[in-house]
């Protein structure tokens, strides 16, 4: 602080007329202006890392629940329902088609989402317009295929536990980008505990260089 | 409490600084970045489950088997059907652009009708009561010949419902568009027989002689033929290509032979003279010519010498010589006519010479020569019941011979002799020559319908639009024809649902009969086209419905074929084109352009060179030599007797000096800034010329003159 | 399993120019295949986005001796000198927007990442790279036959053939599935090679001698004793690559019996041709 | 009117005259910005360029100003590394020059992208083989080191000096500033090579690969050279118009007189090894890759061997020769058309290495491709010179640019009223 001074202290002198007066008022501007310094720090700070998130985001309520865990149960594994097609490819979430397998126009249980299921959609013969967490940006190709039929992985690595959850989470879109705050992750900072955390290029890159030895090159994953 | 500028710098500083240490600017980075990456704009084609369906191209005759791959219910590519019996995998441009002509905006999207100038939307109901209500006061009236019906073909059942449409309603004025597989029957049936047509086995033979066929630029059944010319260079097959123009076939052959426009018959008479001269013909060739060779080849002698040929064609005399001798020595050779795609006009007499030329080597009914054989039928429709108005109106004569005669007479007679025109598929106004007089023809009719996808030249003349399926989603049976060397019925199947308010043209045609007085209804009396074609196609329908395709025949025929040269013995003369013009304007055939109906897609017109096209103008083609110090992309008036036309010039070596070769398939003149009020439309610049004893529009050029524009 | 990882392959092409018609349906099903756009006016083909563009190319010679050769060229695929994979584009895309797949030999495009500094395309010899001028725009209700396959572009980006890559990778998945550790030959071709009705274009793996293209092209893996820069060159007399002397190595070859044609392949000073002609891959390691 | 802000004891018209000035400038300003704008909304089709000329005028533009901004980097190296004392009666000037020079790239760059919001992952997603990369990175630094050298003179303003801050921030600014100097230099040998490089590496492209030594071909060396030698003529000359313009002598004759030697000498060595370099491309480089050298200059109507010429003798021997020798450099005449020749022949070589790349056909059976620019090209292309301008005025008459000005032009003492 002293140096501080000494250096206004100086440049006043130095300099022409105006500033003659007030060396207490310089220190007193001084202090506070580094209290407003570590105010507006901390205010931005806090907003940044609490707030920042509230207004990035908007959330959108799905259709209806769906609980995972129950049909799980039914079915016994996710392939039931998410499975790769013979073609290799991923038919990603099913199609009315697929649940009518088992649901009817007569609800199966007696929750009030069946109900609003079997009612809005099965009835109307209309897709559910799900919001999908794990949607990617069009120049993005991804091979389940490749993932879970032939190196094995379970699904739980990279979509984490859905399969035991007995709601949906409510979608939260980012607003500049349009995507699932999945992708990012939870994680404001971007800083993973789960391999499921979050759904990134990078995220993708890091364990394929840790399994493959390679990042890959551009054309292994886009389109 | 002051607050001065140190404690603005401060909370300014700060403000900066924590946002800095927030995740706020990492975060938005990386969003932005991705931000940028996905403009809303820019379409996301949605996925899903890939499946393919297995269908017909019928957007020319060349009837290729076609595989639309689709996501869920939406078509996304076209592409060759491998196996299929003509194309085997492969396929051409136009096919796999197809999915442009399902989902054109361009294209007629309900029932139309005019008012004034203008085309208001109209309902199916009130549309086929409208033309039913016509066509009752036409047959109240007693003149049903003067419902008239113009078609692209005359083979399947569409055509088939549309001939048993107008014989049922009185009239016996039911004509096709020129076309390859037309000009096949009628040469077949002036030498060969009544009933008869020729295929060619070009994927066998091992000297093929092309007087101007554009094999490779859309001739026969293009994709056929691009297969059969590739496999040339494993077969060591030779072709030899006569034509003005080095086309591609030109470029592609073993040798290209250019000729004076207009003189191929010359040129295939010389070759026969010749060869009867030196006795090159095959021994078993002579018993098959009706009154045998000797009259005929002493004619020959005294018209077509060496020397005479040779100044006609502008060949010279050793050349002539020796494609002779190839030819005659090939061990299976192979001549074959129909100038550029094989449609448009043409002479018989030049077929009449090329097929002599066959003949003479008896390469009839022999593999890798020529089939001939009758035309294969498929269809069994039940008898027609006919009223009496039908019946007298049957009666009447046709109003010509041909389309073009038919349009001739009604610009010529003072009375209305068309009181009703049906245009199914085809575009006159657009592909005949001299379209001024063809749209002033069809001005003169007083109710014009047209069926067509499209609003092309001759749908904007029609007082009324039924819009019809596209090739994509219809059920129809496609035969081939073409001069292939089999025949092959194709069904097309519907594989999507129709994009617009459409219908099938059978469907259409039943709804019509159906509001009909007299017997018409009751001769058409399916449920539906569906239920129509698996009746009358109940033949072949099994083999249709689970193959998609059901082969007439294929092989080597059996038949023992006469040969009749009356055509020729008879000295008819030979074309001459219009005009008093120094340079000779002739039209050139361009696989990336459809000459006909429907216009060319966006994708094939992005194809087209621009020494073809240039921004909006036709660039024509002249030899360097007669183009007198004009440059490339110099403006030139085109003037022929016809017409004029602001074009640009390309100068090209491989072109004959004296002549100018125009691109077919340009000019036309609908909204669709794609393709169409592109370049200059050739039919407005030649007239037809008909030929002697034929009847054809024969006009192969136009004489012309060019000056500097 | 990671074998189809693992093993590199090098898809190739060869076409042979004495099949090839000039008929287009490799460049029309090289767009529709692709998501490639059009315009109204694509006349001046030096903004006309043709991924697949056919060449027409004459011997200069005047009438009646003119011939003509159509030359169909995709994107070539060049491994750069000495075949290391330093693509003329590559080396110089400031942002990584293009790499050379080590695995495939193929070259990509990623349009996310390309900014438009169309630094790719001067250093392209072929004109293999095309610029959105213009924002891509489907007439209304034709954005429907789309295939989400490809993605379709933005203005500003450069653009080109990838070898129809999204074939290669249906064809993997398929592989995956059927627990296969390796495509087959005709589980992965282009859309121009299966469009040619010709059946000029053959497309396969040049590493593996059980494909057609290996057959036909002979690579010699060693480099060309005239110029180190230069390896994979054809052993096959009638075979050649476009530009091959400066060393961009192609993985597109050509096919050729008329000598012209092959002349026409490359830039030679006067004289220099009769020299060089004969000069095919190493005989020795045949 | 804005008598507070000039510079005391200076000499400048009147506040109306200045404005008139600044507002037929500025209009061309407004051209050139509404033709950016053009660029940005409705995207590159506004250009001329295309799949052929995917690198044309602004680019060239781009590699222009950076060599003539050159002087910027010599004159700051000169002066403050090798303490040649004299040039600090130029520097300031330089450093505006250069300012101008490579503010103006930034933006010409802005508007050749084709996704200018994305324009930073050059940055973000750096291929560090690209020299385009290097250019980026190298560029932006340089424009920071540069925007660092401007600013002591900005604060050096009547006004601005007033404050203690500022007076002090300048004062101490310019002690460090050799290590500025240093570091402008430092990236500016690379990025101006780096520039070079990027014609010289695409060794698909005959008339622009150059061999070199290890990752940098000749190119990259020339350019840097060229930058040096030529960019003090340009300083030089821009020097020379203000002067006239002001009617004012703002630098001394022996300054200049030594700017003018430095830069003949290094023209002259460069333009030697610019021969050798193109004797070395047109006998070996390119007939190795089948280029007969007459393949880059015939066939087409515009690019022939006068560009050649004209380039390297008339545009570089000649500026060389008589800037080298004592008698033609101290005649104000000679030394004019000396440093002009300079600097069209810098430009001229940019051009060449830019249009004339792009032009030649490489495969047998490509063709010429000539390409003239529209006119939001152009108006872009302006829109620099034009903000060149305004600057240069605005510095000239509120900052004591030119340290010389006060002794060579003695003014009666301030006769101004505040």
């Amino acid at each position: 602080m002293s140096k501080k001074e000494n250096k206004n202290e100086s440049g006043s002198a130095e300099s022409a007329g105006e500033c003659t007066a007030g060396d207490t008022k310089d220190d007193k501007g001084l202090g506070l202006g580094v209290i407003f310094f570590i105010l507006a720090f901390v205010i931005c700070f806090l907003s940044g890392t609490l707030l920042f998130p509230k207004l990035l985001y908007s959330k959108k309520e799905q259709p209806f629940n769906f609980n995972h865990e129950l049909h799980v149960g039914e079915t016994g594994d996710c392939e039931s329902c998410h499975a790769i097609r013979e073609d290799g490819s991923f038919n990603g979430i099913p199609k009315l088609a697929k649940c009518q397998e088992c649901h009817t126009e007569t609800p199966l249980g007696e929750t009030e989402d069946e109900a609003v299921f079997t009612e809005m959609y099965v009835a109307k013969e209309k897709e559910v317009p799900w919001y999908v967490y794990s949607r990617q940006p069009d120049c993005v190709f991804f091979s389940h295929a490749a993932h879970t039929k032939t190196e094995g992985m379970d699904c739980v690595t990279c979509h984490g536990p859905i399969g035991t959850s007995t709601n949906l989470k409510p979608y939260e879109e980012n607003r500049i980008t349009g995507y699932s705050r999945e992708i990012w992750g939870q994680n404001i900072w971007g800083i993973k505990k789960h391999s499921w955390d979050r759904m990134k290029m990078d995220d993708c890159a890091e364990c394929h260089k840790k399994e493959t030895g390679h990042q890959g090159y551009c054309f292994q994953c886009h389109k | 409490m002051k607050v001065d500028r140190r404690s603005f710098l401060g909370l300014g500083l700060g403000a900066v600084a924590g946002f800095s240490v927030s995740p706020v600017l990492l975060k938005l980075t990386d969003d932005s970045s991705i931000w940028t990456q996905n403009w809303p704009w820019t379409p996301v084609p949605v996925d899903g489950e890939v499946s393919y369906e297995n269908s017909v191209c019928s957007l020319c005759p060349g009837s290729c088997g076609i595989s639309v791959r689709k996501i869920d219910d939406r078509p996304v590519k076209i592409e060759g059907l491998d196996e299929y019996p003509i194309n085997n995998g492969g396929a051409c441009l136009h096919g796999i652009s197809g999915l442009q002509y399902l989902y054109d905006p361009a294209r007629v999207k309900s029932p139309l009708k005019k008012n004034g100038d203008k085309f208001e939307e109209i309902s199916w109901d009130d549309a086929i009561s409208v033309i039913a209500g016509k066509l009752n006061d036409i047959r109240t009236a007693g003149s049903p010949e003067k419902f008239v019906c113009i078609a692209d073909k005359d083979r399947g059942s569409v055509p088939e419902l549309f001939k048993r449409f107008l014989k049922t309603f009185g009239s016996s004025n039911f004509y096709t568009m020129p076309g390859f597989e037309s000009y096949l029957k009628l040469t077949a049936e002036a030498m060969h027989g009544k009933g008869m047509t020729i295929g060619f086995d070009l994927e066998n033979s091992d000297f093929v002689l092309s007087f101007g066929a554009g094999i490779i630029e859309g001739w026969g059944s293009p994709v056929s033929c691009f297969k059969a010319n590739a496999s040339r260079k494993e077969r060591e097959a030779k072709l030899y290509q006569i034509e003005p123009r080095l086309s591609n076939t030109a470029a592609g052959a073993d040798k290209w032979l250019p000729i004076k426009p207009g003189t191929e018959a010359d040129l295939a008479l010389g070759i026969c003279s010749f060869i009867l001269k030196h006795n090159l013909y095959a021994a078993t060739a002579a018993v098959r010519f009706k009154g045998g060779l000797n009259k005929f080849a002493a004619q020959l002698q005294n018209d077509y010498s060496l020397s005479k040929t040779s100044e006609i064609t502008g060949i010279k005399e050793s050349e002539i010589e020796e494609i002779a001798t190839l030819f005659a020595k090939a061990k299976m050779p192979i001549a074959v006519f129909g100038k550029g795609k094989g449609d448009a006009s043409q002479s018989l007499k030049e077929f009449i010479a090329v097929q002599t030329l066959n003949c003479l080597m008896d390469n009839i009914n022999k593999k890798g020569g020529v089939f001939i054989q009758p035309v294969k039928t498929y269809l069994e429709f039940p008898e027609e019941t006919l009223d009496d108005v039908a019946k007298e109106g049957n009666e009447k004569p046709r109003l010509g011979q041909y389309v073009h005669d038919l349009f001739e007479k009604i610009n010529t007679s003072s009375q209305p002799v068309v009181d009703t025109l049906f245009v199914y598929q085809s575009n006159p106004c657009y592909a005949l020559h001299d379209t001024k007089t063809i749209k002033q023809a069809v001005g003169k009719i007083p109710f014009v319908v047209s069926f067509s996808s499209f609003l092309d030249e001759t749908a904007k003349e029609a007082d009324i639009i039924l819009p019809v399926h596209t090739f994509i989603e219809r059920l129809e049976d496609v035969p081939s024809g073409a001069g292939l060397s089999k025949t092959v019925v194709g069904l097309s199947k519907p594989v999507v649902k129709p994009v617009f308010n459409t219908k099938l043209p059978g469907d259409i045609l039943l709804l019509l009969a159906k509001a009909l007085d007299g017997t018409v209804a009751e001769n058409f009396a399916w449920e539906s086209y569906d239920e129509c074609l698996e009746t009358v196609a109940k033949n072949i329908w099994d083999s249709l419905f689970q193959d998609g395709y059901a082969i007439l025949e294929e092989g080597v025929p059996e038949e023992s074929v006469e040969v009749n040269v009356a055509f020729l013995t008879g000295n008819p003369s030979s074309i001459q084109a219009t005009g008093d013009g120094e340079l000779m304007l002739i039209p050139i055939d361009n696989m990336r352009l459809p000459s006909a109906a429907p216009a060319a897609s966006p994708f094939s017109i992005k194809t087209v060179s621009d020494e073809v096209l240039k921004g909006r103008d036709t660039v024509v083609e002249i030899n360097p030599k007669t183009a007198k110090g004009l440059k490339n992309y110099d403006y030139v008036a085109l003037t022929t007797p016809v017409g004029t036309a602001k074009v640009m010039i390309h100068l090209n070596e491989g072109i004959m000096p004296g002549v100018v070769g125009m691109v077919k398939g340009l000019g036309h003149s609908f909204d669709n800034k794609y393709v169409s009020n592109k370049g200059v439309n050739i039919n407005e610049l030649i007239g037809p010329v008909i030929e002697p004893g034929s009847g054809l529009d024969a006009a192969f050029g136009v004489k012309a003159k060019i000056s500097k524009a | 399993m990671n074998k189809i990882e693992n093993k590199a392959h090098k898809f190739g092409m060869v076409i042979d120019l004495d099949k090839c018609t000039g008929c287009g349906s490799c460049m029309v099903s090289c767009m529709s295949e692709n998501n490639v756009p059009f315009k109204e006016d694509e006349s001046n083909k030096k903004d006309s986005i043709t991924w697949m563009r056919v060449y027409k190319l004459t011997n200069g010679k005047s009438f009646p001796d003119t011939e003509i050769v159509y030359l169909p060229r995709p994107c070539q695929h060049c491994g750069g000198k000495g075949d290391h994979g330093h693509s003329p584009c590559v080396s110089v895309c400031p942002a990584t927007a293009t790499d050379y797949g080590y695995d495939t030999g193929i070259v990509s495009q990623i349009y996310t990442r390309c900014f438009g500094c169309r630094y790719c395309m001067g250093a392209c010899p072929y004109h293999a790279r095309y610029f959105n001028w213009w924002d891509p725009k489907w007439p209304e209700g034709m954005e429907k036959y789309l295939s989400p396959d490809v993605s379709p572009r933005m203005r500003g980006v450069v653009e080109k053939c990838s070898f129809c890559f999204h074939r290669y990778q249906a064809a993997k998945d398929k592989a995956y599935y059927d627990g296969r550790d390796d495509i087959e030959e005709d589980e992965y071709q282009t859309a121009c090679t299966t469009a040619c009705p010709s059946g000029a274009i053959v497309f396969g793996d040049l590493n593996n001698p059980a494909h057609r293209v290996h057959e036909i092209v002979k690579p010699d893996p060693h480099p060309w004793p005239n110029n180190p820069n230069v390896v994979g060159k054809s052993r096959n007399p009638n075979v050649f690559r476009l530009l091959e002397r400066l060393g961009t190595n192609p993985k597109v070859y050509y096919l050729s019996e008329r000598e012209w044609v092959r002349k026409a392949g490359d830039n030679y000073l006067d004289g220099e041709w009769d020299k060089i002609k004969n000069h095919h891959g190493s005989e020795s390691h045949g | 009117m804005d008598s507070a802000l000039i510079p005391e004891g200076a000499k400048r018209c009147a506040f109306p005259k200045f404005a008139v000035g600044i507002a037929i400038v500025g209009a061309v300003v407004l051209w050139g910005v509404y033709a950016m704008l053009l660029c940005w909304f409705k995207g590159l089709n506004q250009t001329n360029m295309n799949d052929n000329y995917g690198f044309a005028l602004w680019i060239w533009a781009d590699l222009a100003v950076i060599a003539v901004g050159g002087g910027a980097f010599f004159t700051g190296l000169l002066k403050y590394i090798f303490k040649v004392d004299e040039l600090k009666n130029i520097i300031n000037f330089a450093v505006i020059i250069g300012f101008i020079c490579y503010s103006s790239a930034l933006l010409i760059l802005a508007i050749d992208i084709g996704q200018p919001l994305r324009g930073w992952f050059i940055f973000w997603h750096a291929n560090v083989h690209s020299m385009l990369t290097e250019v980026a990175f190298c560029l932006s630094c340089y424009f920071a080191v540069l925007t660092i050298e401007f600013i002591p003179n900005i604060l050096e303003n009547r006004q601005a000096n007033k404050i203690p801050f500022f007076h002090h921030l300048a004062h101490n600014m310019h002690g460090v500033m050799a290590i500025f100097a240093a570091t402008g230099a430092f990236l500016s040998f690379f990025h101006q090579g780096s520039l070079g490089g990027v014609a010289g590496v695409m060794y698909g492209r005959p008339f622009a690969v150059r061999e070199g030594l290890l990752i940098w071909p000749w190119t990259f060396f020339l350019f840097t050279w060229s930058a040096a030698a030529f960019g003090p003529c340009f300083t030089l000359l821009v020097t020379k118009i203000t002067e006239t313009i002001t009617g004012k002598k703002l630098v001394k004759d022996n300054v200049v007189h030594l700017l003018a030697k430095i830069s003949g000498w290094m023209i002259f060595t460069y333009i030697i090894a610019k021969i050798i370099d193109t004797i070395y491309w047109a006998m070996v480089t390119a007939p190795g890759l089948g280029f007969d050298i007459s393949r880059f200059y015939s066939d087409n109507s515009f690019y022939g061997y006068w560009i050649l010429l004209t380039e390297i003798v008339i545009c570089g021997v000649i500026p060389g020769l008589l800037l080298i020798m004592k008698s033609t450099r101290e005649n104000p005449a000679l030394r004019l058309v000396a440093i002009i020749l300079g600097v069209i022949g810098v430009c001229l070589n940019r051009w060449v290495m830019v249009l004339q790349i792009m032009a030649i056909p490489v495969m047998s059976f490509d063709t010429w491709a000539l390409y003239i620019p529209s006119w939001q090209e152009v108006a872009t292309t302006v829109l620099p010179v034009a903000y060149g301008i305004i600057l240069i005025a605005v510095t000239y008459r509120y900052l004591p640019v030119f340290p010389q000005e006060k002794e060579l032009n003695s003014v009666e003492p301030a006769a101004e009223t505040k």
